[in-house]
């Protein structure tokens, strides 16, 4: 609850041409550094959140504020280009951040091996299994050098095996480079796992419908009771937002 | 006002959740994640993709009487609109456009209709027997390369100034479509599905018929479709190269007879026919047919970003 | 059945062509082209000739624009006999190794002739000139070529060579020449006549010259020979029908253009000119001699000009039912050439 | 001999993996995830797609062969397999198929570079220009239909029998495949490409250079296919129909000749030559294109099963 | 322990052509009733086992007894017919049992309300969710009435809340249908929350690596301290296999 504010929201709502509200008086503030979690069931407009704070959006009301710098984002798929190799992809980040030629194959590099693919640098995504591809995606979200991350499910489609290693590598980088993350999952436990701060929204519309905060996140492990605890607590409320809808 | 919650220990053991908690959950995630299909509305897609086009021929269509105005070109070079449409008004109060519009399309249907009878059971043959995939495959491919207007001259030999030379041509031209579009189909039915048939106790034959045909719909009618555009386009190949004999008057004739007397109103005027024709099947017969299949299937992408 | 001359079956014994073996066929299937050289077909038809002397046996008839086509149809099966030039003749006589068709008579000789434009007065100006046939190795065709050849100047069936030979149809020829593309024709006529009258040409070679006694083959009656040896009958009466076609043009030379001008307006759906039609009636001499003899100069030519397969035509002949009709009606026979049967 | 557990309470609190274990762990997973790409050897391609087809072509040889023996047909309806060796080496002696090769070749590449230097600006603007697509797009599909054939007499018409007429031709055949391609390509670019090439911080024209167009490359590849094809298809028939006058002599006038002459093997001959030229530019030029690019992309099914 | 064998696989070996073995000597009895899960790391041979056990494949080399009637199975993707109904989906596999026509429609919309989806009988499957979608595959196979119901981790490609929903669903089927269920996942918490027994796989080749046997089953949710306990244990080994894989 100390340093200064990176993003901050205030009264937003969002409407698609004159389909129904999708987000109706979102308030949130977001301290630098900070990792937060949203959670929320199908179609509750958590993407369209995301996309508004990344500006691919225009709100209908309220006001958003993010650093001048912009953000980096990272989506469900890892939406690499596949034509390109793994390490072309990162360079292409770079590239468009405006990093002269010399430089991008040697910061690559280093950034793939961040995420422990050095090995994996001339591959073509098709060549990589959707774990690879998304650690991949983060390290081209790094090479954005952007203080803030929004990531948009980006572990849904894997198996837990898998995003089990890559919360802990997540959690790494996020204490190496001390970035603010946005993370929106509708998984629970993976939010209780990752965040440092839990926010719930509600759907049709969405509103921020309850909001966690965990006091010490060393040391955690999805398995941790105190994981454990907080989820059944968030998904008891969840579930309950989410029967309001069975009528 | 976020409610801090620290933990020090879980909290009590969970209790089962009864049926009816369970159901009234379901019906709320289903209820969540699914979104009634919207279709445009009538009006918008009439404005949207029916205006746009006609608004643009239109505009062609003053540009061109604007240069006939200004211009003044030789009315055998460049003829007016007006001249075009005297040519198809004319040609309807003959009777020959009547005439050459029913003889093309029944020997197009006809002969495309023939090409399905004898282009299905030979693509299904070749989907399920692999080895015979593998030697008659490429061949058959290879056929779709070969401008079907080459053959015309075989069949001329063959078959002199006859409708059999028609339908030969016709023939050549559309079977390996079609033959190729069911073998894309059945390759493209995805395993899972296959699978899914025999664990249910399918034999081959009602894996066949239950699973495999209807999967492959999607390929065969597209295969059928461009069969229908090879067989029209073979068609008036061959009715303008084999003119006279005992062929009969069709659009093709029609328009070699109009460029034999040097009459560009009415070649244009066949050219529209012709291309309306095409067109009008397109819209009437194979749009509905593929629409309704992929909209069943949910594979009817809307575009309109 | 009896109309089915299956083409694919080889060619009866042409020894059996004689009257008295055979049947009469139902119908007879004739082809013809618009074309005042084919005015034999034209009169007979028109006047009704062909109906008198073919009695039972019904007439249809077909419209060709070109050898090619006729000798298609004739093979396909969907006609039984076609006035036609002789080199689509000798061709398929060629390329069925003599099992497709046998010529019974002659129709018309002369008639055709190599127009050029005006400023073209020697053979030496045609060097890199650009000049049309009606059709690859029809009788023009080769004969342009051989002339061309006699003339010293290389040419080629693709098109290359000194002189240029671009194969194209007539009625393209003359908008072609009008529009100044074509530097001059071998036609027959009234194609001939036409450039003349209608674009200003004038005759550089008349084909005339070129022959011994000016007689050279324009167009001739085919029959095909399975068709020939199962109803030679019903040949005979064709041929009665085409004599007495070619009796009334003898005798009715002043009517003659009329007559044919109707008969191609009612084909063409328009009438040549009367000049036109009059300076070509001039040029075409109407018999029912073949001119067997200068066939092999024929050959030869195609041969040369590379329009034609090497073959035998031995056997492309057979007028021993024409020459029975002369005799019976007094008149001289005429000669096989050794090409056939007399 | 199952090791039984059973649980009372939670285990000891786990303890922070640390970096170089994660790193292990991931090697470990990223091995097992990922499985090397099999190519099949060449020997195997060989005889499963090669030679087959070869092998089925020998057989319909032999028997067309044992049926010259047989039913000895008239060598004009059915030639034997020697007569049409023997026309193509005539051909080839003569040096006519080497002429009519080069022109039809000649002329096909260069009225299909023409038509993708027309084709691809005016997809591109097509498919990114919205308005302009809801009003040319349909007009351009419609043109697809209309067979190409078609416009040969009005091109004659126009432009004599002269060589532009064959270009026309080909272009009125080429384009609409070339546009309508890349429009289907850059339609097919997934949505989240753009939407990363935007976050990356991409301007307009490095969106369209960078992510685009690369990623609309597979669609334009078979636009560009389906081009070529379509200007062959429209060279033979262009070629066959407008003989004479000023027109070279290329595959197609050398068809017509053939027939001219009734010569049913030289016909056959060159029907062969057709097909051959065809399939050797889809396996020379365009296949090993496209195989690369889909390898590339990993799109390449390899279809052994 | 009681109860008789339903699947008895021996010694039982798996290569595919000429490739590398990828089961080794698997040894495995399951009692009429149970519900075993198979765990493990991805490729390491738990779909070829199970299409093993579906007679889909046969094994190089042991033996596998299953029941006479054969087996019901479940896959990732729900493989629903797209062209038919939900409805008619489960009618085709009762036609294919041989259940005569009339009785065919009453009998599937039973079985749709079993898993709560009698509102969407008349539905195509583009139409349902992923969870829904499945729902009516677990109808499907319900349809086949065959002893053993053979599951290819069916709820790998749900979100988390729906997973969840569908794991107290299924349980629900099993306790009132007493089916044996051979459920496969990689997903150990799934594992321990679902299974009577979870078995895990070794990789390449693929042999069973340990085994665990959960005596008290009521009550589970995949929160519950149990669970989190087992699933540690679990892990542990399970990342003992994958590192074996690193060098
Ligand atoms: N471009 C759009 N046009 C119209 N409606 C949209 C658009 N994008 C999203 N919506 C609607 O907004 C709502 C919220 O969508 P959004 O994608 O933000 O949900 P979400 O929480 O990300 O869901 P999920 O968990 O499935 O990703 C949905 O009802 C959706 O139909
Ligand atoms: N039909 C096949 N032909 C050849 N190899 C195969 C075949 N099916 C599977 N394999 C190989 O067998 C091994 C095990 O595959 P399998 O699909 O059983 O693994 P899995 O445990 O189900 O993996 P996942 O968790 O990814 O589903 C893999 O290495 C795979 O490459
Ligand atoms: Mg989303
Ligand atoms: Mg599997």
């Amino acid at each position: 609850m100390s340093g200064q504010t990176a993003i901050r929201i205030e009264h937003l709502g969002k409407r698609f041409g004159a389909g129904p509200l999708v987000l109706d008086d979102v308030n949130l503030s977001i301290t630098a550094g900070e990792f937060v979690c949203l959670l929320g069931a199908s179609g509750c407009g958590k993407s369209t959140l995301l996309n508004l704070i990344a500006g691919l959006d225009q709100p209908t009301t309220g006001s958003i504020d993010t650093p001048a710098e912009g953000s980096a984002v990272m989506f469900q798929e890892s939406a690499l280009m596949p034509w390109l190799t793994a390490r072309a992809n990162v360079e292409l980040a770079l590239r468009l951040r405006g990093v002269p030629r010399a430089a991008r194959r040697g910061e690559a590099l280093e950034l793939l091996d961040v995420v422990n693919l050095a090995d994996a640098a001339e591959k073509r995504p098709h060549e990589l299994s959707g774990g690879m591809r998304q650690r991949v995606a983060l390290a081209r979200a790094l090479a954005q050098d952007r203080p803030v991350l929004l990531m948009d499910e980006p572990f849904a489609a894997l198996d837990a095996i898998t995003r089990d290693l890559l919360h802990e590598e997540l959690e790494r980088v996020w204490r190496q480079t001390g970035r603010t993350i946005v993370f929106v999952t509708h998984n629970v436990r993976e939010a209780a796992r990752l965040g440092q701060r839990v926010v719930l929204l509600s759907s049709r519309p969405g509103r921020v419908a309850g909001e966690w905060r965990i006091a010490e996140t060393a040391g955690r492990r999805i398995e941790s009771p105190e994981v454990a605890a907080l989820s059944i607590e968030i998904t008891d409320q969840l579930r309950k937002e989410i029967r309001r809808n069975a009528a | 006002m976020p409610r801090d919650t620290l933990l020090e220990a879980p909290v009590a053991a969970p209790a089962a959740t009864d049926h009816d908690d369970l159901r009234s959950l379901e019906a709320g995630l289903d209820r969540l994640q699914t979104t009634p299909e919207r279709r445009a509305s009538a009006w918008r897609r009439f404005t949207t993709s029916v205006l746009p086009p006609i608004l643009f021929v239109a505009v062609l269509v003053a540009a061109w009487q604007l240069y006939i105005v200004i211009a003044q070109p030789r009315p055998d070079i460049v003829p007016a609109p007006a001249d075009v449409v005297n040519a198809i008004s004319a040609a309807w109060e003959s009777g020959r456009l009547q005439l050459a519009i029913t003889t093309s399309l029944e020997r197009g249907i006809l002969g495309f209709l023939i090409a399905i009878a004898v282009g299905t059971p030979l693509g299904l043959l070749l989907a399920e027997v692999r080895p015979l995939r593998r030697a008659v495959g490429p061949i058959i491919s290879g056929l779709q390369v070969l401008p079907s207007v080459a053959w015309v001259p075989a069949a001329i030999i063959w078959f002199g100034l006859s409708d059999a030379t028609v339908y030969f041509v016709i023939l050549m031209g559309a079977i390996p479509s079609i033959v190729n579009g069911l073998i894309a189909g059945v390759d493209q039915v995805p395993p899972q599905l296959r699978r899914v048939g025999t664990v249910l106790g399918a034999r081959r034959w009602e894996l066949a018929t239950l699973v495999v045909l209807p999967a492959a719909l999607p390929g065969y009618v597209a295969g059928l479709k461009q069969g229908w555009a090879f067989s029209w386009r073979s068609l008036m190949a061959a009715e303008i190269i084999a003119m006279g004999g005992t062929i009969g008057f069709g659009l093709g004739s029609m328009l070699q007879q109009t460029r034999e007397l040097a009459d560009l109103a009415g070649v244009l005027a066949t050219i529209l026919v012709i291309l309306a024709i095409g067109i009008l099947i397109e819209l009437v017969a194979f749009a509905p047919l593929e629409r309704r299949m992929l909209r069943r299937r949910g594979l009817l992408v809307e575009r309109d970003r | 059945v009896l109309t089915g001359c299956s083409a694919q079956s080889a060619a009866g014994e042409t020894a059996a062509a004689s009257a008295d073996a055979g049947t009469p066929s139902e119908e007879l299937r004739l082809g013809y082209f618009a074309n005042v050289t084919h005015a034999p077909a034209l009169v007979g038809l028109q006047e009704g000739l062909f109906e008198e002397a073919l009695g039972d046996t019904t007439l249809s008839t077909q419209v060709f624009n070109a050898g090619p086509a006729a000798i298609e149809a004739l093979t396909a099966g969907a006609i039984d006999a076609t006035y036609i030039g002789p080199n689509p003749s000798i061709n398929t006589f060629i390329q069925s190794a003599g099992e497709s068709a046998r010529i019974v008579a002659g129709a018309a000789t002369g008639g055709a002739a190599l127009v050029v434009r005006d400023d073209i007065d020697s053979p030496e100006d045609l060097e890199g000139t650009t000049l049309a046939t009606p059709q690859l190795g029809n009788t023009q065709d080769v004969a342009l070529r051989s002339w061309l050849a006699d003339e010293g100047f290389t040419t080629d069936t693709s098109g290359g060579g000194d002189v240029h030979i671009t194969p194209t149809e007539n009625a393209q020829t003359l908008t072609l020449f009008q529009q100044g593309q074509l530097d001059g024709a071998w036609l027959p006529e009234p194609w001939v006549s036409r450039l003349i009258v209608d674009a200003g040409a004038k005759v550089l070679v008349d084909e005339a010259d070129l022959w011994e006694d000016g007689n050279f083959p324009t167009t001739v009656l085919l029959v095909n020979a399975t068709f020939l040896a199962e109803h030679p009958q019903t040949v005979e009466a064709l041929l009665e029908g085409h004599l007495a076609s070619l009796a009334w043009l003898d005798e009715h030379a002043d009517e003659a253009a009329t007559v044919i001008n109707a008969a191609l307006e009612a084909e063409t759906g328009k009438p040549l000119a009367d000049e036109v039609i009059t300076r070509s009636l001039e040029h075409v001499t109407f018999s029912a001699d073949p001119h067997a003899e200068t066939f092999a100069t024929l050959v030869e030519n195609g041969l040369e000009a590379g329009t034609q397969k090497a073959g035998s035509i031995e056997g492309l002949f057979d007028l021993r039912l024409l020459n029975g009709l002369l005799e019976d009606a007094g008149e001289e026979p005429v000669s096989a050439g050794d090409l056939g049967e007399e």
